[in-house]
């Protein structure tokens, strides 16, 4: 609606008003619970805010500069981007799995599928634990089944990528269930009439299935991958619980690495430093998902 | 024809093969933590099988004496009332959004969205110093409004794509109908929009539920959430198993029949998203 | 007696006029139908009139009294949707009840408008379903049962048959035809098809790019086409329109005569032409006729069974008294 | 810019600040944060004692170490006082004193409390002629080893380090590992048990601690000698996943009977030895940690309790300091609670107190006297920038016995870190 039919006080202006009254309230809160801790963060990353060292109250991009230098870092976005494409991956794939398999279990045995939900129930500081717990050898149930045959299960969290490995797993156990709920909600989107008019076309199932299915989940399989490669981005539980970073910073993913600048070394500044970089990933891959959603919005 | 009928089997098998591992991945921790809770602690570094009888009751009676029960409340609280804020300003917004003729409304989406993904440890301690100044630190009310941050770009943004999906005709023809905006909106939009506002409640009370790092930097002993609680069984000089055990259980149950029963308006409300 | 008039309505969206200054007259009691084809505005207009959009510029009167800037509630309208827009949480009963509620009428006289409603409308046995349950044409009765029980000063149909299938549509034309009949209440009707334009009017209002076209009976824009445009939106089959040494013949830029109005021979006419395709419904038999220095294929209509080959050689001569004459700018040329 | 940004910040922390409140509690009323183990537990459950006597009422909030930490940081600095009473785990308290988080207790704890405190302890509270702390808890290094499996290898109890090595090599089988030790990163956990190989071989972390000059000497050869045998005993002679076993897996990897020895602090030896928890606790003997040429140097951690400077409520707090250190409270938690750490010098004089952990083990309170004799009170430097030192080196010392670098590169890039966070 252009501004000249606003000005006018139509017959639609009233509701148009209505429209926007309505969103005043979330407006406000945005603002106040939001915008301002956010331009707080800003401010505080152009700033050398530092608990013990002492602050000066001096603003400029010292935090961004020394960023450029730091191996750490360097280190840590490696380890955030070997949890997010590894922990995707698996949660797109065996959510995808899970939900194909799923549609074709029929009557009550559907009941089962509340089995596959539970997981993403499960607080993450208890997936956390749980998952510590049985990635400690000398409580785990895995490794005492597997001694039973002698086998001796290695260690995974004194190792870089047993490490990584082992918050991929409980990340995955946790988020497979998201991805299973769309793409299931994408298959009942799909018509059954153009699987078996492919299967009628002599299409084998792996044809029909890449050349079929596969094109009109796609939208959803991306929906799921941003969401989750963003959510992966905040990566702190697991990391907190499971390994604190370790074996040596082999886990400190980039969200850990500004927790740990910010509480543990006390460099609040360059804690928020880090956290606006990760706020622009998080803004780029943002608008990215907003420009494929504008068309569900618009 | 013999043939196609044995690569039909193999594959059923295979499939069934496959889901059964998958089950097992999915339920393995479940049970674990199901043997794990019911473990005598003299007991719990030894295989179930060695002591298959060192089974106690005693795990659940320690955890209701600790301080973790009032934890469980105090989650309760912050998340029921923050998911109700939430709501209450979230879905007319969304409403707004999705029926008002506006221009920026890609923006309002993608700040939505960036809001709902930005990491809070750049938030927090903005907040905290806020918090500090205004005495909101160890506040059910301070809690409360950093949640919003997490459940208010939620809601919004999801009740936004749900109230998309209502046809804008049936706001006019309640409008035609001489209803205000306000009863277009309780009595036609908000019903017809039903599943995807309780899907999108309980996503919202899942992500403040599931919070540990505002609770574990805002809150003291007074409104300690539950996830915060669970890590005070890591003590200086060991790790209570049990307690943990018990206490993953009991931050799971209340979540459980609100997925089983919002499961089925979860996926509506997504498949309308995703079909889009 | 004067309801609805537009007087100089605009209608912009941004920077882009979609119905240029318009003036539309529509009187108490009047069945109009805006007809034009798609994209041609009708819709907006409807809404415009309806108050889903504000008008730019102009001034809108119901009953005399200025309603441009009035609430689309308060102007005593009701509106049938293309998509129906029946509330799908309620059963027809509430669907039905809704406006009354609104417009808080005492329980006892909803209850029986919505009985009314329902027997008028064969309903009575479908009250408690929820419109999921219904079928396309029980659909489009529940909207109208919703409109009717307001006793609005006019009705607005946006286009409401065109979801259902042809037989149907035919049995619903009837049925809003009956309706005016029994309530005489002004109606004003969208629709691109020009056959229920011809059946439902009073008058009819041929709408092109925003702008009205014509205005007037079924009949009048039958046989008085005020230009090219609504002479062939205007019947069906379409007008045969002549143009070049054909139509200069009859001091006119281009010449147009309906199918009815040629006579077709096997023996001699005033044009020569080769039989095409031909169509025979019984009744009457439709034939295609390439003329020779005519490019359009002509369409002649022969009573009863006329049997012709593809390929033969027929002559056909237009009645001259019921020849459309059109000048360069395809404005009707009076003699 | 600079102008926008402070005056973004400044809206940001100061929006609300006409709403401040003065108090967050009554003033009868302490909060007191604390994290879990034996003291503070026995402490919590003994608060109504406290608010018997005094008619204060002390909310003691116990929790996680983790959460401990992050919750003070931004407390102290935002000064939020909600907090009267803190734990002070000593290492980490010159940090605290020198960005002005604590305030002194000095003037408001007696002689006659302070008399009764171990001097050692007290001392490393002790900074400028102040008193900013009271210890509550001290625990050495100790070793506990079993005696049946010893006999089984011919073997004596190791005197040195290098003693280890070889009679670590004579147990371990297929089945049977000799030793587990912390090696999880963090200045309290393997900076805790590393510094004692470290020491017995003569290394040290700075150029002359005592003198003054705090040259990073992480990289030194007799470090690197240490830090291999550490890597060796680990990795050689440990239990599957001894690299990153923090004090619970080594607790339970000797409850389990998994390993002959366990070279620990005295809260987890003392619950290895005893029948209560471990079923080879009649088997198991104690002894002091192993040392090496330049002698032996158990490791020491020191707990305390301090006021934060943005506390308001400091009288109040004093008073439940010096209770909760008062012989009459910790006995009644060295008897309810397994806690043999206690530094107040006349429960030692309490026969029931004595008698309890003779019981346990009857070597295990002259074998910890022994060892709190031999501990120096900077074995882990009493320096502001320690706990963040003492992250980074614990992260590569972790490195180094996973593999991830090698022992020379894990010092290295250790020193290369503290030079950095030094400032040099």
């Amino acid at each position: 609606m252009t501004a000249q039919a606003q000005l006018r006080k139509g017959a639609t202006y009233q509701l148009q008003r209505g429209y926007r009254l309505m969103m005043v309230p979330a407006l406000l809160a945005v603002a106040i619970f939001a915008i301002v801790p956010l331009a707080g963060m800003f401010a505080l990353s152009f700033s050398d805010y530092h608990l013990i060292r002492g602050t000066n109250w001096e603003f400029g991009f010292h935090n961004f500069a020394k960023m450029l230098a730091d191996k750490r870092l360097m280190n840590s976005i490696y380890v955030m981007a070997a949890l997010s494409v590894l922990g995707v991956a698996a949660q797109v794939l065996i959510g995808s799995a899970v939900a194909v398999g799923l549609q074709k279990i029929t009557g009550r045995w559907r009941v089962g599928r509340i089995l596959f939900l539970l997981p993403y129930a499960v607080p993450h500081v208890a997936v956390a634990l749980i998952w510590l717990s049985l990635f400690t050898p000398t409580l785990s149930p895995i490794n005492a089944f597997f001694d039973v045959f002698g086998i001796t299960v290695p260690a995974m969290l004194t190792s870089q990528w047993g490490a990584i490995f082992a918050i991929v797993v409980a990340d995955t156990w946790t988020n497979f269930p998201f991805a299973m709920l769309i793409i299931m909600a994408a298959l009942q989107g799909i018509s059954p009439d153009l699987e078996e008019a492919a299967a009628i076309d002599g299409a084998s199932r792996i044809r029909t299935f890449i050349h079929i299915t596969l094109p009109l989940l796609a939208p959803a399989l991306l929906m799921v991958t941003l969401f989750r490669f963003i959510d992966s981005l905040k990566h702190f539980p697991m990391i907190f619980v499971m390994t604190k970073g370790g074996p040596g910073r082999s886990t400190q993913a980039t969200n850990f690495y500004a927790y740990v600048q910010t509480f543990q070394s006390s460099n609040v500044a360059y804690g928020a430093a880090i956290a606006v970089m990760l706020f622009l990933m998080a803004a780029l891959i943002s608008f990215y998902v907003a420009k494929l959603n504008q068309r569900v919005t618009s | 024809m013999i043939d196609n009928s044995r690569q039909f089997h193999n594959r059923r098998r295979f499939g069934l093969a496959m889901m059964i591992t998958l089950l097992v991945f999915a339920a393995l921790p479940t049970v674990w933590v199901l043997v794990l809770s019911f473990r005598a602690p003299v007991a719990i570094f030894e295989p179930i099988w060695e002591s298959p009888t060192a089974l106690t009751l005693q795990n659940f009676y320690k955890i209701t004496r600790s301080d973790f029960p009032a934890a469980l409340l105090n989650s309760f609280i912050t998340a029921g009332l923050s998911t109700t804020f939430a709501m209450l300003v979230g879905v007319p917004a969304g409403f707004a959004l999705a029926k008002a003729r506006l221009s920026g409304k890609f923006i309002a989406s993608w700040v939505l969205l960036l809001l709902r993904m930005a990491p809070p440890v750049g938030f927090v301690i903005p907040l905290f110093l806020l918090y500090a100044n205004s005495g909101l630190i160890d506040t059910y009310l301070g809690l409360v409004f950093a949640y919003m941050t997490l459940t208010l770009p939620l809601v919004t943004w999801s009740m936004w794509n749900s109230f998309a999906q209502v046809p804008d005709e049936l706001i006019e023809a309640a409008i035609m109908d001489d209803a205000s905006l306000a009863k277009a909106f309780f009595l036609i939009a908000l019903p017809a929009a039903r599943p995807g506002a309780v899907a999108a409640a309980i996503l919202a009370f899942l992500v403040a539920w599931n919070d540990f790092f505002y609770a574990l930097i805002i809150t003291r002993s007074g409104t300690t959430t539950a996830p915060v609680a669970v890590m005070n069984f890591i003590s200086y000089d060991s790790v209570d198993w049990a307690s943990i055990a018990v206490a993953s259980i009991a931050l799971t149950l209340p979540i459980l029949p609100l997925m089983a029963l919002a499961n089925r308006y979860i996926v509506q409300s997504l498949s309308g998203a995703v079909k889009g | 007696m004067r309801h609805i008039e537009l007087k100089g309505v605009q209608k912009d969206f941004d920077k882009t006029t979609v119905i240029p200054p318009l003036d539309l007259e529509i009187a108490k009691g009047e069945f109009v139908v805006f007809v034009g084809p798609s994209g041609c505005g009708k819709s907006t207009l409807l809404r415009l009139i309806a108050g889903l959009e504000d008008v730019t510029k102009g001034i809108l009167e119901i009953d005399g009294v200025d309603a441009t800037d009035t609430a689309p509630g308060k102007r005593g309208l009701a509106m049938v949707f293309q998509s129906y827009a029946l509330y799908p949480h309620l059963t027809v009963a509430q669907n039905i009840a809704f406006p009354m509620r609104m417009a808080k009428i005492p329980r006892d006289e909803q209850q029986r408008r919505i009985t009314n409603a329902a027997a008028a409308l064969n309903l009575t046995d479908y009250l408690d379903r929820r419109p999921k349950q219904l079928s396309g044409g029980q659909r489009q009765r529940v909207a109208i049962g919703r409109a009717i029980v307001r006793e609005p000063s006019a009705f607005l149909f946006d286009e409401p048959l065109s979801n259902l299938d042809a037989a149907l549509r035919v049995g619903m034309r009837l049925e809003i035809s009956e309706l005016h009949k029994r309530l005489k209440t002004t109606m004003i009707y969208v629709t691109h098809d020009q056959v229920e334009a011809m059946t439902l009017a009073d008058k009819i209002v041929v709408l092109n790019a925003g702008a009205i076209e014509q205005v007037g009976s079924p009949l009048e824009l039958y046989d008085t086409p005020c230009n090219l445009f609504v002479a062939k939106f205007i019947g069906s089959p379409m007008m045969n329109i002549i143009v070049g040494q054909h139509a200069a013949v009859f001091h006119a830029a281009s010449v147009g005569v309906r199918p009815e109005h040629l006579t077709i021979s096997k023996s001699s006419g005033t044009w020569t032409g080769v039989a095409g395709l031909s169509e025979h419904l019984g009744s009457d038999t439709y034939i295609r006729v390439d003329v020779e220095g005519i490019d359009e294929t002509m369409t002649v209509r022969a009573q009863g069974k006329f049997n012709v080959n593809r390929g033969e050689t027929v002559y056909i001569s237009p009645e001259v008294e019921n020849l459309h004459r059109f000048n360069e700018a395809g404005l009707r040329v009076v003699s | 810019m600079k102008h926008l940004l402070s005056t973004a910040l400044a809206a940001s922390i100061a929006l609300s600040t006409p709403f401040a409140t003065t108090s967050v509690h009554a003033a009868d009323e302490i909060n007191v944060l604390m994290f879990g183990m034996p003291f503070t537990n026995g402490l919590r459950d003994l608060a109504d004692d406290f608010e018997a006597e005094t008619g204060i009422k002390a909310n003691i909030d116990v929790v996680g170490q983790d959460v401990f930490e992050s919750r003070i940081a931004l407390s102290f600095t935002g000064g939020t006082g909600d907090i009267d009473v803190v734990h002070t785990p000593v290492i980490q308290v010159q940090r605290w004193i020198q960005a002005g988080w604590l305030q002194p207790l000095t003037d408001q704890v007696s002689e006659e409390t302070t008399s009764d405190i171990l001097a050692g302890p007290l001392g490393a509270y002790t900074v400028d002629g102040e008193q900013w702390a009271l210890p509550f808890f001290a625990g050495v290094g100790l070793m506990s080893y079993r005696k049946d499996l010893l006999e089984a290898a011919g073997a004596e109890v190791p005197e040195t380090w290098e003693d280890m090595l070889s009679v670590a090599e004579k147990i371990t089988t297929k089945d049977q590992a000799a030793i587990a030790m912390r090696a999880a990163p963090g200045q309290g956990f393997n900076m805790f048990i590393f510094p004692m190989v470290m020491r017995a071989y003569g290394g040290t972390f700075f150029t002359d601690y005592e003198g003054g000059d705090f040259t990073p000497s992480i990289n030194s050869p007799e470090n690197l000698e240490a830090l291999n045998v550490y890597v060796k005993l680990i990795n050689d002679y440990g239990p599957a996943g001894a690299g990153n076993f923090n004090f619970a897996e080594v607790n339970a990897a000797a409850q389990n009977g998994q390993i002959a020895f366990a070279v620990e602090g005295t809260g987890i030896i003392s619950q290895i030895v005893d029948p209560a928890n471990s079923r080879f606790a009649d088997v198991t003997g104690i002894a002091l940690p192993p040392g090496g040429p330049a002698g032996r140097s158990p490791a020491i951690g020191v707990h305390g309790m301090g006021i934060p400077a943005s506390a308001t409520n400091s009288d109040a707090a004093a008073q439940f300091i010096e209770w909760a250190v008062s012989a009459e409270t910790v006995s009644k938690i060295a008897l309810a609670q397994s806690f043999p750490d206690f530094t107040t010098a006349s429960v030692a004089d309490n026969p029931e107190v004595v008698a309890k952990y003779a019981s346990i083990h009857p070597d295990f309170l002259s074998t910890r006297v022994a060892a709190l004799d031999l501990a120096i009170g900077h074995y882990r430097p009493l320096i502001p920038e320690w706990p963040t030192l003492g992250q980074a080196i614990g992260e590569s010392v972790n490195a180094a016995i996973n593999g991830l670098i090698s022992p020379e590169e894990a010092l290295e890039q250790a020193e290369a870190d503290m030079r950095d966070i030094l400032g040099q």
